[in-house]
């Protein structure tokens, strides 16, 4: 098991929005968390990736604890997390954010390499290369948290609504390329509210209520599971 | 609980403490020379002490406090304004008020029965140091003050005497607490004044002085007495010589008994320190004054000590004979010229 | 014209100590976002502790001029720095997550511990360095004489301008220090270790401020535990001016604050020139609102 | 009852919005589509005055808005929500919905501190029509909770709730089913049908195709900041260029 | 009125202070005047630092335009000094639309900034004998003591009642207008985020501006009672740290809450009054103590606490209409 997360309690001040969350994730796969708004899938995430500390469980990394390190750590052990909410450096131009997103690494040619596939990928961030990120449009911004996110080829990554402000065809082009990090052998976790097109994809899913797991099943499973249907997918 | 309490209102911090915090150490040991002494009326004197920050908000308060505490006379404060501010609630608690580092006129102008003040007028400064113009054959003055009250009234009062005599080719004001005033030297040269007469304080003199030195010009410096602090040398080193100034006469300048008795005794209580601040001397004057009018008119009663104290009766101070007159402003000539000659002060001869 | 020249280069002088100060000002700003009030104070200390050492150790009669007081000016850094790393410890990292005016009044507080302590420690009189430490040449160009001095401290500032600058911009730390000032979560989704940054912050922008302090002390020789007050509203003024967070910024503001005051008080009024510095930048900042080199404001509705 | 003729709006050597025409019918829903970056936000901060087109016409209920401050627009009776949601975090969500009848109350200062009659009477009116609005969102029970803790979804519903406050005649959605899961989006699209109906008209940006081919009648399509095609949801669907530039092929379905 | 558990300690505090003057000696009733002047200077900050998010570092500008209008008028023209308090506050508030008009849309530090350099303009205008009617550095003397009803305002008790009374229907009109007004609330929205406010509607500047005005105003009332308090009052008055002073307590009670603010008032003027037996050490002390409150209440002493709204009431009107 690559991560295991265990009866994770997480609070906010005084409230407690997670409730006993377990999730594993097994290497080389797929996994999908779903929920409605409010649930806590960021704050899972969040807490993965060190932002938010647990108040009780404990989230285990090729069973070394992962809890109790820092969040630049966890980066480094090999865990990339791409935030909800885009998280531009707004100030810096595009060219200095992607170049951020290997702030872990030294590998120069590598990064040279990365960088030109994520122009690849977005041919628009290549045009704005040298643009200041804040100014860039939503759906600008959201490329480029992804490409930021993509910068080194990390164990785990997490991905918190990936598709949130992409335009249609981008979006298949999104799902396609994590397709593709997860063939070279990338283990990916990702929340989507595009319920339907995640689950296309992944292997496994979780569907989290209010701060805890109500259902956890193979992708496919879930997706003809009337009850999620009826939830998430539009009653389809 | 039978003493005579006696106030103390200094500036204790904010950016005059140094001198509050002499005001404190001569004042104390007075006190405590008196008390070994036996005391005022054989009883022991008791020092309290407020700090009015050198602002008069607080100098408010901390009049309103001593006045709270019974005590018979308040030796302070500095600065005009910060004692303007503490006079009229003395004086509606009858408390006699000796302020020691206030020049401006207008503190005894209101007709308060019970201040006096051991410092002199500005008027009486700018009286001397216009004289001196005179004397030393300037014909073209600069005069420089720093906008405080002190040094702005002196300056006023000099260039009002000095009108229509001489040519005044420069008046102007620095901003005190910088360190860089080439600006206002290059300026103060370039009106080519036979000699400056500089109102401010030490700290500004010194560092005037050694830039005036450093940009290669010479002309005389006269300054007041805030320029009197040995600290003064230190700062100018030897660019400070020839250095004119005005100021009453400090304690290490009299001949009398008193005034090397209480320098020995300083130096032995504060590690051989000896008072840096001719202001800070003015309060142990100040508070030699009270002691002396309760023992002379037996009593702690403030219509009699007022009315002893206006009576011309001559005091026997730290900066020599003192009295008062019926405004309660120190008479008789006080001020004398000072040169800084090998590194040292030297009182010039008359 | 020759008294321009003169005034101008007065002006200059007096600037470069500005910026130098502004320098610090500005760094800490740019990642912290913080008013750092207490680094005024930074540089009282930087001055005092200066003081201290060169009289109790001669360093520049041990080792020469030059590099007696280049090991002075390391001693110093290296204590202002601990102190501003200790200052971020107890007075700031607690509040990093406040709203931002209750970090403003911790600094002020942070300022009045400092000041006050100080004055504690030293006595509120005036206290005077070492005579003759620093050669006093002048030297004339053009009619206009400047003390050798001025100049070495104005290369000085230039030279760590420049050097700081090409930290913040060229290097990838410099490039981690500006995304931790502006998302310090984000930042540590990155892998960057930003209480790592905030330290260097904290240990640079206090080292530059006490590097400031003693460089005004030794010229000018005398330092009192209130000088910070004056000189850090003055470099904040500066770092305002040129737009705060920016390293070019603070050093074009602090020679231009320098170069109006030296002319306000030459053409105008000395005693109005502090008012007319602050009017000067008052129009400046009509008209470029966010300082003369700012940060370009990157909001996107 | 909005036009604009040929509007332009550049950044630097970037054309954002280049000559971009096309009217909004009164009593309409209209979608404005087109890739990333193609200018369609920026179409409707030109619209609301948060910049200044540098050449065009904006014409709002026959006369111009441009160079108008956005709260005199609003004012007009336009008024948005944000593609990044822009609410008054540490307001609770009346609060947050009374700023949006801000601009239909007149009384000052003076009246606030006496408390007049009157002022107290506009003060309730306005807590009634804020109440309103949040009702009609469905945001109705949540009144004294601060708008951070409200989710994502709930907070893109305060935005159109304070927009409603205004008593906007046009209302622009900028991604207002962002972050929201299929479920939720067809609760909204009901929502924004129940407000044509109550007669306000409607100008959406929406990644979403499925909703906005529901919603809209008329649809206007940007890319690299020009108008490439316009019409019905279903002249547009079939629009080759359309389909090139953003729909991209089908494979399934 | 609300019966809320909460509000019985402001009852008590507020009882314990009517009768004050028949338990404290002159000092300490000198001391809570100052106290009073300074919750006055703090409420009027609050509007624009508190409510409407705007760093001014300059306050005690509009505090010196209004003492000195007052003491100008007073000693030149003789007018009553309490007929004075509108007039200054109108100067302070005209002064202040000046200013501010060219300068509001300045953000954050660069907002700061620009109101150290007014305050610092003024104390030197005051200072240089602006106009010459300024006085200069020796400021303005004789101001005449306040009369009410041919009864002279002298001694700290009688000005006690004047202040307090003033303190009391400030923070009366203040809440009104924080709690139950559009402009309270439109403050708050510019704080929170200008251009959201903008777009719902709201005319940023001009409630900018007008923060300032009422602020400015208020503070200029103030500056009056000063001068009256005084009778002498001089430019070293109005420095920047006075305008630090007010921010402080703006802050350390807590931004845009009107007990805060009082409270901040007592703490920041009382506390350095409490430590006078440290001597020398005060201020060191006291800046510890702002520290270390600053970590441990990081809102302020006393938050502001979110608006609450007659909801039930109305709409049980609503449905019998
Ligand atoms: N910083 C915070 N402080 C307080 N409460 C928070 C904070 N962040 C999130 N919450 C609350 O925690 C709960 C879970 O939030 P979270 O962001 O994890 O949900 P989510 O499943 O990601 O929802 P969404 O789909 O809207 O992104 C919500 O009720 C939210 O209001
Ligand atoms: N202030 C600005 N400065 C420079 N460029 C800008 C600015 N605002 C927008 N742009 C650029 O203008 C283009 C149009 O942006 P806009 O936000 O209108 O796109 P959009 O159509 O809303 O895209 P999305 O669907 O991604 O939100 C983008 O390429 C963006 O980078
Ligand atoms: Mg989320
Ligand atoms: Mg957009």
């Amino acid at each position: 098991m690559l991560l295991q997360i265990q009866n994770l309690h997480v609070k906010y001040g005084n409230i407690e929005v997670l409730h006993g969350v377990s999730v594993d994730v097994r290497e080389g796969e797929i996994v999908s968390i779903l929920g409605a708004n409010g649930a806590g899938k960021s704050t899972t995430l969040l807490t993965i990736s060190g932002l938010v500390r647990p108040a009780q469980g404990q989230i285990l990394f090729n069973g070394a604890p992962l809890h109790t390190m820092k969040a630049h750590d966890i980066v480094r052990a090999g865990i990339a997390h791409i935030p909800e909410g885009r998280r531009m450096f707004g100030t810096l131009t595009v060219q200095e954010n992607l170049r951020l997103g290997a702030f872990t690494s030294n590998d120069q040619q590598r990064i040279r390499q990365n960088q030109e596939w994520i122009y690849e990928l977005f041919p628009i961030l290549k045009e704005r290369r040298n643009q200041l990120a804040g100014t860039l449009s939503g759906g600008e911004q959201q490329m480029l948290a992804i490409g930021r996110g993509l910068m080194i080829h990390p164990k785990i990554l997490l991905l918190d609504e990936p598709s949130l402000g992409l335009a249609p065809l981008l979006v298949k082009t999104i799902f396609q390329t994590l397709q593709k990090i997860n063939a070279a052998g990338v283990t990916v976790v990702l929340v989507e509210q595009n319920a339907r097109m995640a689950l296309k994809i992944a292997h496994r899913g979780y569907v989290l209520e209010v701060g805890r797991i109500a259902l956890q099943d193979e992708a496919n499973a879930l997706l003809a599971n009337p009850d999620v249907q009826n939830a998430y997918l539009g009653g389809a | 609980a039978d003493t005579v309490k006696i106030g103390l209102m200094a500036p204790l911090t904010g950016s005059w403490a140094s001198e509050g915090q002499e005001m404190k150490q001569i004042v104390e040991l007075l006190a405590e020379e008196a008390n070994a002494k036996g005391g005022v009326l054989g009883k022991q004197v008791e020092l309290i002490t407020e700090d009015d920050g050198g602002d008069p908000k607080t100098a408010a308060l901390a009049a309103q406090k001593l006045s709270t505490q019974g005590i018979v006379t308040v030796i302070g404060t500095y600065g005009s304004s910060v004692t303007e501010a503490s006079q009229t609630i003395y004086d509606e608690n009858q408390i006699i008020q000796i302020a020691n580092g206030s020049t401006a006129v207008r503190l005894t102008e209101k007709g308060l029965q019970y201040f006096f003040r051991t410092s002199t007028r500005d008027d009486e400064q700018g009286r001397v140091a216009a004289q001196t113009v005179e004397k030393k054959g300037w014909k073209k003055v600069a005069i420089l003050h720093d906008n405080t009250t002190y040094s702005k009234g002196l300056a006023d009062e000099a260039k009002a005497l000095l009108e229509g005599k001489v040519e005044i080719v420069f008046y102007d004001a620095l901003t005190p607490g910088e360190r860089d005033y080439t600006a206002i030297l290059t300026k103060l040269k370039a009106a080519g004044p036979d000699g400056v007469f500089f109102t401010g304080y030490y700290p500004e003199a010194g560092l005037l002085l050694k830039q005036k030195k450093e940009m290669g010009w010479d002309a005389p410096f006269l300054g007041g007495d805030a320029t009197n602090n040995p600290d003064l040398l230190k700062v100018a080193g030897d660019t400070a010589e020839g250095y004119l100034f005005l100021s009453p006469p400090v304690p290490q300048d009299l001949p009398s008994d008193e005034a090397k008795a209480f320098l020995s005794a300083y130096a032995a209580k504060y590690n051989g320190a000896t008072p840096g601040s001719i202001w800070a001397v003015l309060s142990g004057d100040g508070f030699r004054v009270a002691v002396a009018a309760i023992e002379a008119t037996g009593g702690t009663e403030a219509d009699k000590l007022a009315e002893y104290l206006h009576s011309g009766k001559e005091f026997v101070g730290l900066t020599g004979t003192l009295s008062f007159n019926e405004k309660g402003d120190r008479v008789g000539e006080l001020y004398k010229v000072y040169s800084v000659t090998g590194g040292k002060f030297a009182l010039q001869a008359e | 014209m020759e008294q321009f020249l003169q005034q101008f280069t007065n002006g200059l002088a007096i600037g470069g100590i500005y910026a130098l100060i502004a320098l610090g000002y500005t760094m800490v700003y740019g990642v912290m976002k913080l008013i750092n009030f207490a680094h005024g104070d930074l540089f009282t200390l930087g001055a005092y502790l200066g003081m201290t050492i060169l009289t109790s150790i001669a360093l520049h009669n041990i080792f020469g001029v030059f590099i007696g007081i280049t090991v002075l000016a390391l001693l110093v850094m290296g204590l202002t720095a601990f102190v501003g790393a200790a200052l971020e410890r107890t007075a700031y990292r607690p509040l990093r997550n406040s709203p931002r005016l209750s970090v403003v009044v911790s600094a002020l507080g942070a300022s009045i511990v400092l000041q006050n302590a100080i004055m504690l420690v030293y006595g509120a009189r005036l206290l005077v360095y070492p005579q003759h430490v620093l050669p006093n040449t002048t030297i004339a160009l053009f009619g206009v004489s400047i003390p050798l001095m001025r100049i070495v401290l104005f290369m000085i500032s230039v030279v760590l301008m420049v050097a700081l600058y090409l930290f913040i911009q060229k290097t990838k730390f410099g490039t981690a220090i500006r995304a931790a000032a502006i998302d310090q979560g984000a930042a540590r989704l990155m892998g960057i270790d930003v209480d790592r940054v905030i330290l260097i912050v904290f240990l640079i922008g206090p080292a530059l401020g006490g590097m400031a302090g003693l460089m005004v002390g030794l010229y000018y020789g005398q330092v009192n535990f209130t000088m910070g007050w004056v000189y850090g509203l003055k470099a904040f003024t500066a770092a305002i001016l040129g737009g705060i967070g920016n390293i070019p910024g603070a050093m074009l503001g602090g020679l231009l604050l320098g170069v109006i005051e030296a002319l306000g008080s030459a053409y105008i009024s000395i005693a109005w020139k502090d008012a007319i510095a602050f009017l000067v930048l008052i129009v400046i900042l009509i008209v470029r609102p966010t300082g003369l080199l700012g940060e370009r404001v990157a909001e996107k509705v | 009852m909005l036009i604009l003729e040929s509007v332009t709006k550049r950044f630097g050597g970037l054309t954002a919005v280049d000559s971009v025409s096309f009217h909004v019918e009164e009593g309409q829903i209209v979608g404005l589509i087109g890739p990333n970056g193609a200018g369609k936000t920026t179409v409707f901060n030109l619209i609301t005055g948060i910049y200044k087109p540098d050449a065009g016409k904006i014409t709002f209920d026959g006369s111009s808005v441009v160079g108008m401050e956005t709260h005199r627009i609003v004012h007009r009776g336009i008024a948005r929500t944000f593609q990044t949601i822009r609410l008054f975090q540490d307001l609770t969500v009346l609060e947050n919905v009374l700023a949006g009848c801000h601009c239909r109350m007149t009384s000052g200062i003076l009246a606030g501190m006496l408390r007049t009659p009157w002022q107290r009477k506009e003060e309730r009116q306005s807590l009634i029509r804020a109440l309103q609005a949040l009702e009609t969102v469905g945001l109705k029970g949540k009144e004294e909770q601060l708008a951070k803790n409200l989710s994502y979804g709930n907070q893109r519903l305060l935005e159109i709730a304070r927009a409603l406050a205004t008593e906007a005649k046009l209302l622009i959605l900028d991604e207002p089913a962002g972050g929201m899961n299929e479920q939720e989006t067809l609760e909204l699209i009901a929502l924004i049908q129940r407000l044509r109906d109550s007669g306000i008209t409607i100008l959406l940006i929406e990644h979403d195709m499925g909703l906005v081919m529901r919603v809209c009648r008329h649809i206007v399509v940007m890319e690299y900041g020009a108008k490439i095609s316009e019409g019905t949801p279903e002249q547009v669907k079939s629009d080759p260029k359309v389909i090139e530039a953003y729909l991209g092929v089908d494979e399934e379905e | 009125m609300m019966k809320d558990r909460r509000t019985i300690p402001y009852i008590i505090a507020s009882v314990l202070l009517v009768f004050a003057p028949l338990y404290l000696n002159k000092y300490w009733i000198d001391v809570l005047n100052t106290v009073g002047l300074y919750a006055l200077l703090g409420l009027s900050l609050n509007l624009i630092v508190g409510h409407a998010g705007l760093f001014n570092l300059g306050h005690a500008a509009f505090y010196a335009v209004g003492a000195y209008t007052a003491a100008i008028l007073n000693t030149r023209y003789h007018i009553p000094i309490l007929w004075l308090l509108p007039v200054s506050g109108l100067f302070a508030g005209l002064f202040a639309a000046v200013i501010a008009r060219p300068i509001i849309h300045l953000r954050g530090d660069y907002l700061c900034m620009v109101t150290i350099g007014v305050g610092e303009i003024v104390r030197i205008a005051l200072i240089n004998n602006v106009f010459g009617i300024t006085g200069g550095s020796n400021g303005i003397f004789g101001i005449s003591r306040p009369s009410l009803f041919g009864y002279v305002i002298k001694r700290p008790p009688q000005f006690f009642y004047l202040i307090w009374i003033f303190v009391a229907l400030t923070i009366f009109l203040f809440y009104r207008l924080d709690r139950y007004s559009r402009f309270g609330r439109a403050l708050n929205y510019l704080r929170g985020d200008e251009i959201a406010a903008e777009g719902s509607g709201i005319d940023t500047a001009h409630y900018k501006l007008w923060a300032f005005i009422l602020g400015a105003f208020w503070a200029g009332m103030a500056g009056t009672l000063y001068a009256a308090k005084m009778t002498i009052i001089a430019p070293e008055s109005f420095s920047f740290w006075e305008s630090v002073l007010m921010f402080l307590i703006v802050i350390l009670g807590g931004s845009g809450s009107i007990p805060g603010v009082i409270f901040g008032a007592f703490l920041a003027i009382g506390l350095p009054e409490l430590f006078r037996d440290f001597a020398s050490a005060r201020m060191l002390v006291y800046g510890v103590m702002m520290v270390l409150m600053m970590i441990f209440r990081k809102g302020g002493l006393l938050p502001a606490r979110s608006r609450k709204f007659p909801i039930a009431n109305v709409l049980k009107n609503e449905g019998r209409a």
